[in-house]
């Protein structure tokens, strides 16, 4: 299967590691990550405001983009998976929106929100399946217990994201069982680890991120995965001892591709 | 020549429970409204016909106004809600034929608003006042 | 602009109707930066009903939201204190020059492990 | 051709005030059927009736049109009179000239005028009626009363006490309901067992009333007086009549981690097992799920120790049919699932329990005998915190709570933090609300002393989040009066989950035909006037299967709506409303528009022959409209393609005739 892939502007950058595993990972899963031509950042927040237009625009074009190779959308990064989620989401259900974005894009035909969006996790449990996944799995993470931190930007709002129960989310525990480890559910796995708060009240992140990493301690967690590139850079500044790491990159040490992806 | 005061004729269809109560009360509480409109009982809005709309503007009524119990209190659980839907075709029904959607008037009145009874009354005999007479529809063979 | 055409061009903007409030105060039950704020979640919501958004269009308050959503999310009358707060917020910065950050800050505050991501974020968030 | 006559009521100087009734009275003369006609100055009066009796013998009348006062008033009065004069009651009709003229006109000439017009829209009717025959039916004089919490128990002793027959169906092995597991009851603090279980026994005892435990309704049909219900035993692999409760099959069953409803999980029962000392029937009930000989066909211990032999392996579901003249729905309530709220940690921590299980904890026969033990570790709690409106008055997702208030949790938590604190004072008790609800007789003053005597602290907020960390339940949650974020290390949290109607309501309810609102609460025949009568003629309704209620507004429904069968059962006969709507059996198509927009299901369709013109049989699917059910509304009369369908007493033919005469 092959898919059109959005990567972002962070995992071309400071986050290759994302990038490099979820490429190699789903490779092995059968399933082909095809960057998208010509993309342009999401603009790494979503506007709320209704009368937004110009900052959603790259989120359409990409969205377009897929609509035009008849292929779904995978985004891996969570904040660009929110911000093209929430796009198409707008597309989708606010006409005057949708109405002015197309005649702003003056396109021949218009989008209306048709393009079937992934976030890698969604992909691994609806395409792949955790069960297909366990069967892959070469180096399994025996004795591990590991935390899984969404965040905001995976979850909520909850409507519109539609990835997991924004209260109770499961996706990443499932993960982490289908590779042979042992998740640790911790109740501040979808509290907000500080966001760009850290600008201008680094304090603010730090306190928001350590009651995060303590919490996820506290429960047992020897480690922390992520799919945020903001948030595992809060999470590292904080004052606890936990490893934070990509999702991918313990996907990949499973699958056993993470020193070939390394070289 | 005098010009006579046009005088126009309004049916009124209202169910048994709430809205014919409600007129009922708007006569014991004396407040006027114009004579020319003339009650027909029914047991709920839901029984109207939008034939019999039809028929009365065929017959030479200048206006026709249905009222019934207020959404929600309706006596038979659900009847006016169908009515709501009924009148909603028939108002883009008679949009196309081109008669004045004014001159046919929905409204819900319960038992115990007499005063909104003569109000809408009041109201909608002026508004078809101000349209004239009827003549789209009118069947002059109809006429006496 | 009166006050009361501000606080309907605010609502607006938000696409939320903060009537629903119920007054329940579960938006600053869940706020994780509640004590970063002068005027809190649910105090947004009722001095916008009451067309008393002067004080908020001076705060810092605005700036001290991370756009969880947590309020969002758990309000159970839908209201959506977040996209309020983000609205009051979008009005300020549109104003000519109101820009809260330019391109010259960011070096304050950059070091070598931050993500691109970040800086963006910040840009949508301190200027339009 | 009819013979109709007119009486034109002065009514005083009410009517005649402003309209000229003697004109009214000769202009109508010249209407088509009418033979005679006059005027009086009290219609309604002794005088007035006779007159129209001896009108109707002279001239020999066969419809009458009184112009008078409204319908509302003395159509009722007319009907009996044209009865007396050996009339059909529904060959009356009377013209309004006095409410919807004479009172809202003050000049003479129009009022006159527009009384001639209702006049002879009133006599153009007549010329259509028709005599019309109220329909009888006979009353099976026995009540089925489904659900056997508190409402049905009370609904069904008051209808039994009355000397009629009642059936009680309950899908659980117990009556007793919610309230069984209630430890005490507010606002008096009485212990629920100790004023519901005589009331069990009562009904053990009665010998007007059956139990069918264990059982669900599965079929209805027929209509109000006159119920066939089909009922289904389910299969308890126990001899009901034999089992005499005594215990000893439980005692020795060896599959003992099950766990209890009863207790909502927090302790196990056995694969066989009675759900509490004072069940009625108590009677053992095999969980064919955990019971190995069930399941695999090894143990059969319970079978070998009973000395009376009640056990039964091969026991099958049994379908029983019995009638009935009248059917209570008593269904209750549920918690809502805390699935959705984990905010609330309810998934993360045995700490963080709903306030149905705290009653559990509390209750002297619940799975900690009543001493206050927290679930995880069975220590003692020193910090509680109650949440109010978890999943009530919440109008954001449908899927995660419910728009309404749930009424009694208010209430319950006063109780529970009292009781904390009256038992455990050195425990600390929290309550966060949005508002306090107590309306009710002595509610408030029970809040209060909550308060005031016993020191709960109540903080006018909502917790947002609750974080377990360690054996410490981490609470944020905002004061609104204070205008800070509080934060409290709780050792255990007691939800107040809003109530929702029983999962068995729904299908009941397409069952009974009867109609529920969008909460799928049974909806009332009126709110205020008809509140335990269902729409649905033969349906009432008791408890919180209408809509959440506490324990006295329970057993007062409960009462009220054994009246209201009682006055049913009472009747040898019904009497239908005899305007109703009738379809004309060869304009019919079968097409089922009509039966979609009835509201009382009064129409079913089946299959007729018919003798063609070329002597040919064709089967036809055609509507049949119950009399005794249909209310007369007249929304199928509108929907009917084929014109078929029409409402009798309103009839297509005599509404049009009524605009016609208006419009000439």
């Amino acid at each position: 299967m092959k898919v059109t892939y959005f990567p972002g502007c962070t995992l071309k950058n400071k986050a290759k590691d994302l990038d490099r595993y979820a490429r190699e990972c789903a490779e092995i899963l059968g399933i082909t990550l095809e960057e998208a031509e010509n993309w342009q950042c999401c603009g790494g927040v979503f506007t709320t405001a209704g009368d937004e237009i110009a900052t959603k625009l790259s989120s359409v074009r990409v969205l377009k983009a897929a609509k035009e190779k008849g292929e779904a959308l995978v985004t891996v990064c969570s904040a660009c998976h929110n911000v093209v989620k929430q796009t198409n989401y707008a597309m989708q259900n606010d006409r005057s929106f949708a109405d002015k974005v197309n005649r702003y894009m003056a396109d021949e035909e218009p989008y209306n929100g048709e393009t079937q969006i992934y976030h890698y996790l969604e992909l691994l449990r609806d395409v792949v399946g955790f069960d297909k996944l366990r069967e892959k799995v070469v180096n399994p993470l025996k004795g591990k217990k590991i935390g899984a931190y969404y965040g905001c930007l995976l979850l909520r709002p909850g409507k519109v994201m539609g990835l997991d129960d924004p209260e109770n989310p499961t996706v990443m525990e499932e993960l982490i069982r289908a590779l042979g480890a042992e998740p640790v559910v911790f109740a501040n796995r979808n509290e907000c680890c500080g966001g760009y708060v850290f600008a201008e009240n680094p304090e603010l992140a730090k306190k928001k991120s350590t009651a995060v990493l303590s919490n996820a301690k506290a429960n047992g967690a020897d480690m922390v995965i992520t799919a945020c590139p903001l948030c595992k850079y809060n999470l590292q500044k904080s004052a606890s001892d936990v490893p934070v790491v990509y999702f991918t990159e313990l996907l990949a040490e499973a699958l056993g591709v993470k020193e070939s992806c390394n070289e | 020549m005098q010009v006579k005061e046009f005088k126009p004729l309004i049916v009124a269809f209202c169910c048994n429970w709430c809205s014919y109560a409600g007129a009922d009360l708007a006569g014991n509480n004396r407040a006027d409204y114009p004579a020319d409109v003339k009650i027909i009982r029914l047991p709920c809005s839901c029984r109207v016909n939008p034939m019999f709309i039809l028929k009365a503007f065929q017959k030479g009524a200048d206006g026709v106004i249905l009222c019934g119990c207020l959404p929600g209190d309706c006596h038979y659980t659900s009847g006016n809600y169908y009515t709501r839907r009924r009148m909603a075709m028939l108002f883009s029904m008679l949009d196309f034929l081109g008669i004045e959607r004014e001159r046919t008037r929905v409204e819900w009145v319960s038992a115990a608003e007499g005063a909104k009874f003569a109000a809408t009354m009041n109201d909608f005999v002026a508004t078809v006042k101000a349209l004239g007479e009827n003549k789209r529809l009118e069947d002059l063979r109809c006429k006496k | 602009m009166n006050k009361k055409m501000l606080a309907e061009e605010i609502i607006r903007i938000s696409g939320t109707d903060p009537k629903k409030c119920m007054k329940c105060g579960k938006c600053s039950g869940s706020c994780p930066a509640y004590d970063d704020m002068e005027y809190h979640p649910h105090q947004f919501v009722s001095m916008i009903i009451n067309g008393n958004v002067d004080p908020l269009m001076v705060s810092e308050s605005v700036y001290s939201c991370l756009t969880c959503f947590a309020c969002a999310e758990r309000c159970p009358r839908g209201v959506e204190p977040a996209k309020l707060i983000e609205a009051v917020r979008l009005f300020k910065l549109r104003e000519k020059g109101k820009n809260r950050m330019s391109a010259e800050d960011v070096s304050a505050f950059c070091d070598a492990d931050m993500p691109q991501q970040a800086i963006v974020s910040a840009f949508r968030k301190y200027a339009k | 051709m009819q013979r109709i006559g007119v009486f034109v009521c002065w009514c005083g100087s009410n009517i005649a005030g402003t309209v000229d009734v003697k004109q009214v009275a000769k202009a109508l003369e010249n209407e088509p059927g009418v033979v005679y006609s006059t005027d009086y100055q009290y219609m309604c009066s002794q005088a007035g009736q006779d007159m129209i009796v001896n009108a109707v013998k002279e001239h020999r009348l066969t419809g009458i049109v009184v112009c008078s006062c409204s319908p509302r008033m003395h159509e009722q009065t007319f009907r009996k009179t044209a009865a007396k004069a050996g009339l059909n009651p529904y060959m009356v009709e009377i013209a309004n000239i006095r409410e919807q003229c004479s009172w809202v006109h003050k000049d003479m000439i129009v009022g006159t005028e527009k009384a001639i017009i209702l006049g002879k829209a009133a006599v153009a009717k007549v010329n259509l009626n028709a005599p019309l025959t109220p329909g009888e039916s006979p009353v099976t004089k026995r009540a089925l009363v489904i659900g056997g919490g508190i409402a049905g128990i009370q609904t069904a002793l008051d209808i039994a006490d009355a000397g009629f027959e009642v059936d009680i169906v309950e899908k659980k092995p117990t009556i007793g309901g919610k309230m069984a597991q209630l430890d005490k009851t507010f606002p008096t603090l009485d212990c629920a067992a100790c004023i519901l279980t005589p009331k069990m026994v009562d009904v053990a005892q009665h010998e007007k009333i059956r139990v069918f435990s264990f059982s669900e309704v599965s079929e209805v049909s027929g209509f109000v007086g006159n119920f066939e219900v089909t009922i289904k035993k389910k299969a308890r692999y126990v001899k009901e009549d034999i089992c005499t409760g005594c215990g000893a099959c439980v005692d020795k069953c060896p599959v003992k981690k099950v766990p209890n409803e009863f207790n909502l999980g927090m302790d196990n029962r056995k694969a066989i097992y009675i759900p509490f000392a004072q069940a009625v029937p108590k009677v053992a009930t095999i969980d064919p799920n955990a019971c190995n000989m069930l399941k695999a066909g090894k143990c059969g211990v319970c079978s070998k120790v009973c000395t009376a032999g009640a056990i039964d392996y091969t026991q099958k579901d049994e379908l029983v049919t019995e009638k009935y003249g009248a059917i209570v729905v008593a269904t209750g309530f549920e918690p809502i699932s805390m699935e959705k709220f984990d905010e609330y940690a309810y998934s993360q921590s045995k700490d963080v329990i709903t306030s149905l299980e705290f009653e559990r904890l509390t209750n002297a026969a619940g799975p900690t005998q009543g001493k206050l033990l927290r679930p995880s570790d069975l220590k003692h709690p020193e910090k509680i915190v109650f949440v109010q409106c978890v999943g009530s008055r919440c109008a954001s997702c449908a899927e995660k709570g419910k728009e309404y208030c749930s009424k009694i949790c208010c209430m319950y938590t006063a109780k529970h933090a009292m009781l904390t604190r009256d038992k455990y004072p050195d425990t600390d008790v929290t309550v966060f609300y949005i508002d306090v609800r107590t309306p009710g007789k002595n509610f408030d003053e029970f809040y209060r002393r909550a308060t005031e005597d016993y020191g709960v602290k109540y903080i006018k907020g909502m917790v947002g989040k609750i974080v377990p960390e360690g054996d410490k339940l981490h609470v944020q949650g905002s004061d609104l009066i204070a205008n800070e974020q509080v934060h409290i290390d709780a050792d255990l949290v007691v939800l107040a989950a809003a109530i929702e109607p029983d999962k068995s309501a729904r299908p009941l309810a397409t069952m009974l035909t009867a109609s529920m609102d969008t909460n799928d609460f049974f909806t009332e025949a009126h709110p205020k006037l008809r509140p335990v009568e269902s729409p649905t003629a033969g349906v009432f309704l008791s408890g919180a299967c209408q809509g959440p209620k506490d324990i006295p507004e329970t057993v007062s429904q409960a009462g009220a709506a054994a009246a209201k069968v009682i006055g049913l059962l009472a009747k040898d006969k019904l009497l239908g409303n005899p305007c109703v709507a009738s379809s004309d059996e060869n304009m019919c198509n079968g097409c089922s528009s009509c039966a979609n927009v009835c509201p009382y299901g009064a129409i079913t369709y089946e299959d007729k022959e018919f003798r063609m013109p070329d002597r040919t049989i064709q089967v036809r699917r055609i509507a049949k409209v119950n009399p005794a059910v249909c209310q007369g509304c007249g929304c199928c009369t509108v929907t009917c393609p084929s014109g078929a369908m029409d409402l009798r007493g309103f009839t297509n033919s005599q509404i049009m005739a009524e605009v016609d005469a208006i419009c000439k």
